[in-house]
């Protein structure tokens, strides 16, 4: 492989990272606070870029329809929060699991109604989306995929250090009941929670939509596992870790393709993922994440 | 200013709390004493709305409060001590101060408070930006003291402060308090160590498997043969 | 008591839900495996359009040896153990002749020897992996040889003289059918039409990033991309080759055979060279059939109207079948059921140049098809018909 | 019977034992995601046996389970050192590289699949499925059933009691794992092809949920479970595409009115215990 191809190929892992660290943070965010693996964050990453999708085909501008996209995902991650996690709280973590999982069928087969199987296609923003710089090719969409990932993560972590909510999630994710005593209204907190994490995974997926020009009723299941991958690397329940994780997953899951063969890639990437886990199970960044005593 | 009437609690067919009566009137420390399984605990998790209640009412300035949530509780003026203090321990010695002031919507009163607090208790100003879990269990305990001083409550309730401290925090401790009582502070103060709390409280109950045996002045208990009753249990 | 009560009851409903279809005997039974639900639900509902428009043909001329043919239909999701569960249906419960279906490859391995345990003929109208039907008797595909459509596109590349002299590869691995295609057709193509297979590249079929892939092919500059995947990587992968700068002719065989495929990827596909068994506008009866099929495409709703190449199999195939029941004069009869089956098969086994939509069909040695291979450009988001090849 | 009817009981039957599989570590407190690479271990084992080297399917079948216990026994040394949530990610993560490397293994055919010759039908698959159900009922009726729960509910304590958690855990996630196997070899006899991709995560996922849905306090647990997953989208056939949809919302509302699973251990004594009463009226 020559050094041009190899410095693309760099770059190709870098971007894809981008895509999948905010789906990494939604799901670092459900683990680290209130300790739940929510399967259902794929089928809100799915909605959000359904909705948008759907907005645009009625005509709608790009602004609206993003618009619709995330609230979607916002709704529907509210709803996972109603008939999931608030009914079951305090139960063994694999329960609002399984309910979670019903979520994700339930979006999935809607849109499968709705719109068939069929990948559809998604308009692009504009005709050439991408910038060259000294023979490498660098997606705009991806570049800000990337910063936005990196702004939002910013953004989320001075709302869970500096503001009063912020401190109310941690204290939540530390200890639910010394939170209740202590005045945090956890039936608000919760639900905040949960559509933030319903908007990045939706911002996620309107990203994916805009980059790739494609959506379809299991967009989400490729890229949650990922997901899934990035933030454990990562350490759970860290969001810059999530950062670091989904940076990681994407270069490892490039580089193999590009060395290996696509048949190999998955035994590098899960490989890794369970390599990891066997050695420093709190993940590369865990000694610093919100909270471990209980995981 | 708090009374509780009739207040029962159970757990599934267990009852922890039956029918109790109690006051704590504006300004006052009262305690409420006895041996494990009393109901002390209970009590006091009902009163925060930690636990929910199986029957009676509490009232806090004349307003039944009983249906309300904890943070509402909390706002209202209520704040608990819990036991073993409960200290955050992912979190720093300052975002637990000021998680103690969440419902709070004046910061500069609160940043004053908290500089308040930092001058009483120098060790954890000396570790304000430190993760909570370096602190010993006093300076714990005085974080937790803390936590519930800037929430603005007007009644303090401690879960068995004195538990696991060394005679000297523990006496420092109780100092604080009857200090904090001379302020204005109302306490409801649980404790297993009778003599401590007794020195301090203007009045206390005794409880004796979630019924209350004995009521008075801390000379009437010290003198009542169901005080060493309620901890023999005989 | 109450509670032997709610266990009958149950069990009762059990009893009712999985009971056998009553049929009525007056009519010719044909079985049809189809996927509502599952990965292929938008290439299996079309489908059924063309079962339905295909037995109503037959029935509205009188039906068969004096009976109407009935399609009992079984939705299998697209999932192998369901598929299996279809054929004992039709054949054990059903009473069916033969069955239409399965749609995918993996259903039909599942499936066909499930058949030949049964004895009883199924005909699959979308599954082109290769060598299925080896040692079966009863298994039957209405699909072509990928190697032959392929070889053919590469055929009419030499007469157009096409730009060919360099080639690439670009196969997912992790399905069957693209992974034959990649590692044996393709290189084998090249290699007879003389062409140098300059890099090769393979991909997941769940992959949604080929940047990887792209970066490689952008570096090999090959004129010419012989792809094998299904038409959603044929889309993600033109795009791609377009966003990295890459101007090559991909070219395909059956897998991707999506009458909306040019528009999907446009305009990154243009030129994208297909060869298919199916056109629209090839004569009076396929644009007759396109008609119909759009006007209850309309009516039921489905996104797609145009009929693929799935379509006028499954289509061809309830009129092979119809023809079959006809020369075999097959009555359903219980006692003769067995022996019925095995006189379709039979008969359809020796089918040559039978006119049907698609073109003059035959079975081969192993029962797969043989038929006219249409070649497809993808022009202006729209397919044109630049080539045809009658078998030889 | 009818042909259909037997299909559905087959499909239970193996269902039923890869909830099995699944239920033992659970009843621990494991919750394993990587059950399909078990499956397909096992599967895939004894499909090569039988196929390539002619040994006789019941010999094939025994290799299977064996060789995916045995791989449960290797990785469940280092795996169990997590536990929660981690070990359910280890377990995911294990089971996708377990199918990847089966993608890449050209003598099982690879991406290709791989043809079964010996044919399981239903008398094989449902008296193999009985027996494993019936060896599951005694395992359960013994002290071991009552260290998993002690495990689950309180590791130290147990550990105090002088028990040997880690030895608990590690039996209870190999036995999963060799039942997994055993799943996954009658899979491969009875639909006579075995291909990588069937052994996907969601298989997992949805065998983890057989027993969380059933309830991970009784043998009976997985059993509901499994027969809620196989029969339910059977009975909503008529609701056409429209099925899953209902199947999904069922599983929501089952999960919020009984979030222990549909049959819990206070239910499973309470049914004994009428069982008893009416036995003795």
């Amino acid at each position: 492989m020559s050094g041009a191809v190899f410095a693309q190929q760099l770059v190709n892992g870098i971007m894809l990272g981008g895509i999948y660290m905010l789906i990494a943070v939604a799901f670092t965010l459900a683990i680290g606070v209130l300790n739940f693996l929510n399967f259902s964050i794929p089928g809100i990453f799915m909605v959000g870029a359904i909705a948008t999708w759907r907005a645009l085909e009625n005509g709608w501008p790009w602004v609206g329809a993003i618009a619709a996209g995330l609230l979607a995902a916002g709704v529907a991650s509210y709803l996972v929060e109603r008939f999931t996690y608030r009914w079951m709280r305090g139960l063994d973590h694999e329960i609002p699991l399984v309910s979670s999982l019903g979520f994700l069928i339930l979006f999935e087969n809607l849109v499968l109604i709705g719109y068939g199987s069929d990948q559809q296609t998604f308009p692009a923003l504009m005709p050439d989306f991408n910038i060259r710089v000294a023979g490498l090719v660098i997606g705009t969409g991806q570049l800000i995929s990337l910063v936005l990932a990196l702004v939002l993560v910013i953004a989320a972590s001075g709302l869970l250090e500096r503001t009063r909510i912020g401190r109310g999630i941690r204290a939540v994710a530390e200890n639910a009941d010394t939170a209740t005593i202590l005045g945090v209204e956890i039936h608000r907190v919760v639900p905040a929670l949960f559509i933030l994490i319903g908007l990045l995974s939706g911002v996620s997926g309107i990203l994916f939509a805009m980059n790739y020009l494609q959506v379809s009723a299991f967009m989400g299941h490729e890229i949650g596992l990922k997901g899934i991958a990035a933030m454990v690397i990562g350490g759970m329940g860290n969001i810059w870790g999530a950062i670091l994780g989904g940076l990681l997953i994407g270069l490892i899951e490039v580089l193999s393709i590009a060395f290996f063969g696509a048949n190999r890639a998955d035994i590098c990437v899960y490989g890794a993922l369970l390599l990891l886990l066997v050695v420093r199970p709190e993940g590369l960044l865990g000694g610093s994440a919100i909270v471990r005593e209980k995981l | 200013m708090l009374e509780v009437e009739n207040l029962t609690v159970r757990y599934g067919r267990i009852t922890a709390l039956a029918e109790l009566d109690l006051a704590v009137p504006e300004g006052r420390i009262v305690t409420v004493l006895g041996a494990n399984g009393a109901g002390k605990s209970s009590l006091l998790k009902a009163l925060i709305g930690l636990t929910p209640i199986a029957g009676g009412a509490i009232r806090w300035k004349g307003e039944a409060i009983h249906r309300r949530p904890a943070s509402e509780r909390v706002k209202a003026g209520l704040a608990l001590v819990p036991e073993g203090r409960r200290i955050l321990v992912s979190m720093t010695v300052e975002d637990n101060l000021k998680v103690g002031a969440y419902h709070r919507d004046d910061p500069a009163q609160v940043a004053r408070e908290i500089d308040a607090i930092y001058q009483r208790f120098p060790n954890l100003a000396e570790r304000r930006f430190q993760k909570a879990s370096c602190l010993s269990g006093g300076e714990q305990q005085m974080l937790a003291v803390g936590r519930a001083l800037v929430s603005g409550s007007s009644l303090m309730m401690l879960d068995e402060p004195s538990l696991g401290l060394s005679p000297i925090i523990i006496a420092r401790l109780f100092e604080l308090l009857v200090e904090l009582n001379k302020g204005g502070l109302a306490l409801l103060l649980v404790e297993q160590n009778t003599n401590m709390a007794l020195s301090v409280a203007h009045e206390g109950h005794v409880l004796k498997l979630g019924r209350k045996i004995a009521h008075g002045t801390p000379q009437q208990l010290l003198a009542d043969a169901r005080l060493q009753e309620a901890y023999l249990g005989g | 008591m109450k509670r032997l009560g709610t266990v009958s009851a149950i069990a009762l409903l059990g009893a009712l839900a999985f009971a056998p279809a009553v049929q009525a005997a007056s009519e010719l039974v044909i079985g049809y495996s189809m996927a509502k639900t599952g990965p292929y639900v938008s290439l299996a509902n079309s489908n059924e359009i063309a079962a339905d428009m295909a037995v109503d043909e037959i029935n509205a001329k009188g039906g068969v040896n004096g009976r109407k043919i009935k399609l009992t239909k079984f939705d299998t999701g697209g999932n192998p153990k369901d598929a299996s569960a279809a054929v004992r249906r039709f054949a054990v419960d059903d009473k069916a002749l033969a069955i239409v279906g399965p749609f995918s490859s993996s259903e039909c391995r599942v499936a066909f020897p499930d058949g030949e345990r049964m004895g009883i003929v199924q005909m699959s109208m979308a599954s082109s992996a290769p060598g299925l039907t080896a040692d079966m008797s009863y298994a039957f595909r209405n699909t072509v040889d990928e190697g032959k459509v392929i070889s053919d596109v590469m055929e009419t590349f030499a007469r157009k003289k096409i730009p060919s002299a360099r080639a690439a590869i670009a196969y997912g691995t992790d399905d069957a059918v693209s992974k034959a295609i990649g590692t044996g057709v393709l290189p084998k193509v090249f290699e007879q039409y003389k062409s140098q297979v300059v890099s090769t590249v393979d991909f997941s079929v769940k992959a949604f990033d080929l940047s990887p892939q792209a970066s490689q092919l952008v570096q090999a500059k090959p004129e010419v991309i012989g792809f094998g995947a299904p038409p959603e990587m044929a889309i993600k992968l033109a795009t791609e080759l377009q966003r990295q700068g890459l101007k090559a002719r991909m070219i395909a065989g059956t897998t991707v055979a999506d009458p909306d495929l040019p528009k999907r990827m446009a305009p990154a596909g243009e030129g994208f060279t297909i060869g298919t068994t199916f056109f629209r506008d090839l004569n009076p009866a396929t644009k007759a059939f396109s008609a119909e099929f759009e006007k209850r495409a309309k009516a039921a709703g489905l996104p797609r109207t145009e009929p693929s190449q799935m379509d006028a199999a499954t289509y061809d195939i309830v009129l092979m079948y119809a023809d079959a029941l006809a020369k075999t004069k097959a009555t359903g009869d219980d006692a003769n059921l067995a022996k019925e089956r095995t006189a379709i098969r039979d008969h359809l086994a020796k089918l040559k140049n039978h006119p049907m939509l698609e073109g003059p069909i035959s079975f081969g040695a192993n029962r797969d098809s043989i038929k006219p291979i249409y070649i497809l450009e993808a022009k202006q988001a729209a397919w044109t018909l630049i080539d045809t090849h009658e078998p030889k | 019977m009818s042909g259909y009817g037997e299909a559905i009981l087959v499909m239970l039957a193996i269902n039923i034992v890869v909830a099995l599989a699944g239920y033992l570590p659970l009843a621990a407190g494991q919750l394993n995601l990587g059950i399909a690479g078990f499956m397909a271990v096992g599967g895939y084992t004894s499909a090569y046996l039988t196929s390539a080297y002619h040994l006789p399917m019941g010999v094939g079948m025994a290799a299977g389970a064996a060789a995916a216990g045995l791989l449960g026994l290797l990785v469940a040394v280092p795996v169990l050192r997590t536990s929660g949530i981690y070990l359910a990610l280890a377990t995911f993560a294990l089971g996708q590289v377990i199918q990847a490397a089966f993608l890449n293994i050209e003598a099982v055919g690879a991406a290709a699949g791989y043809p079964v010759k010996p044919y399981a039908g239903f008398t094989v698959v449902l008296s193999v499925a009985f027996g494993v159900l019936v060896a599951v009922l005694l395992l359960s009726r013994t002290r071991f059933a009552l260290l998993l729960t002690a495990t689950k509910n309180d590791p130290l304590v147990t550990e105090l009691f002088g028990v040997d958690v880690r030895a608990i855990r590690v039996a209870a996630f190999s036995l999963g794992a060799l039942i997994a196997g055993i799943g996954g070899a009658l899979y491969a006899h009875h639909y006579s092809y075995l291909e990588p991709q069937n052994f996907n995560i969601m298989l997992s996922v949805y065998i983890a949920l057989y027993v969380l849905l059933g309830g991970t306090q009784t043998v009976a647990g997985p059993i509901v479970g499994a027969a809620f997953f196989t029969l339910l989208p059977e009975l909503l056939r008529a609701g056409s595409h429209w099925r899953f949809v209902i199947f999904a919302v069922l599983i929501i509302l089952v999960m919020a009115v009984r979030p222990e699973g549909l049959i819990t251990g206070a239910l499973a004594r309470r049914l004994r215990f009428g069982k008893r009463r009416e036995a003795a009226s």
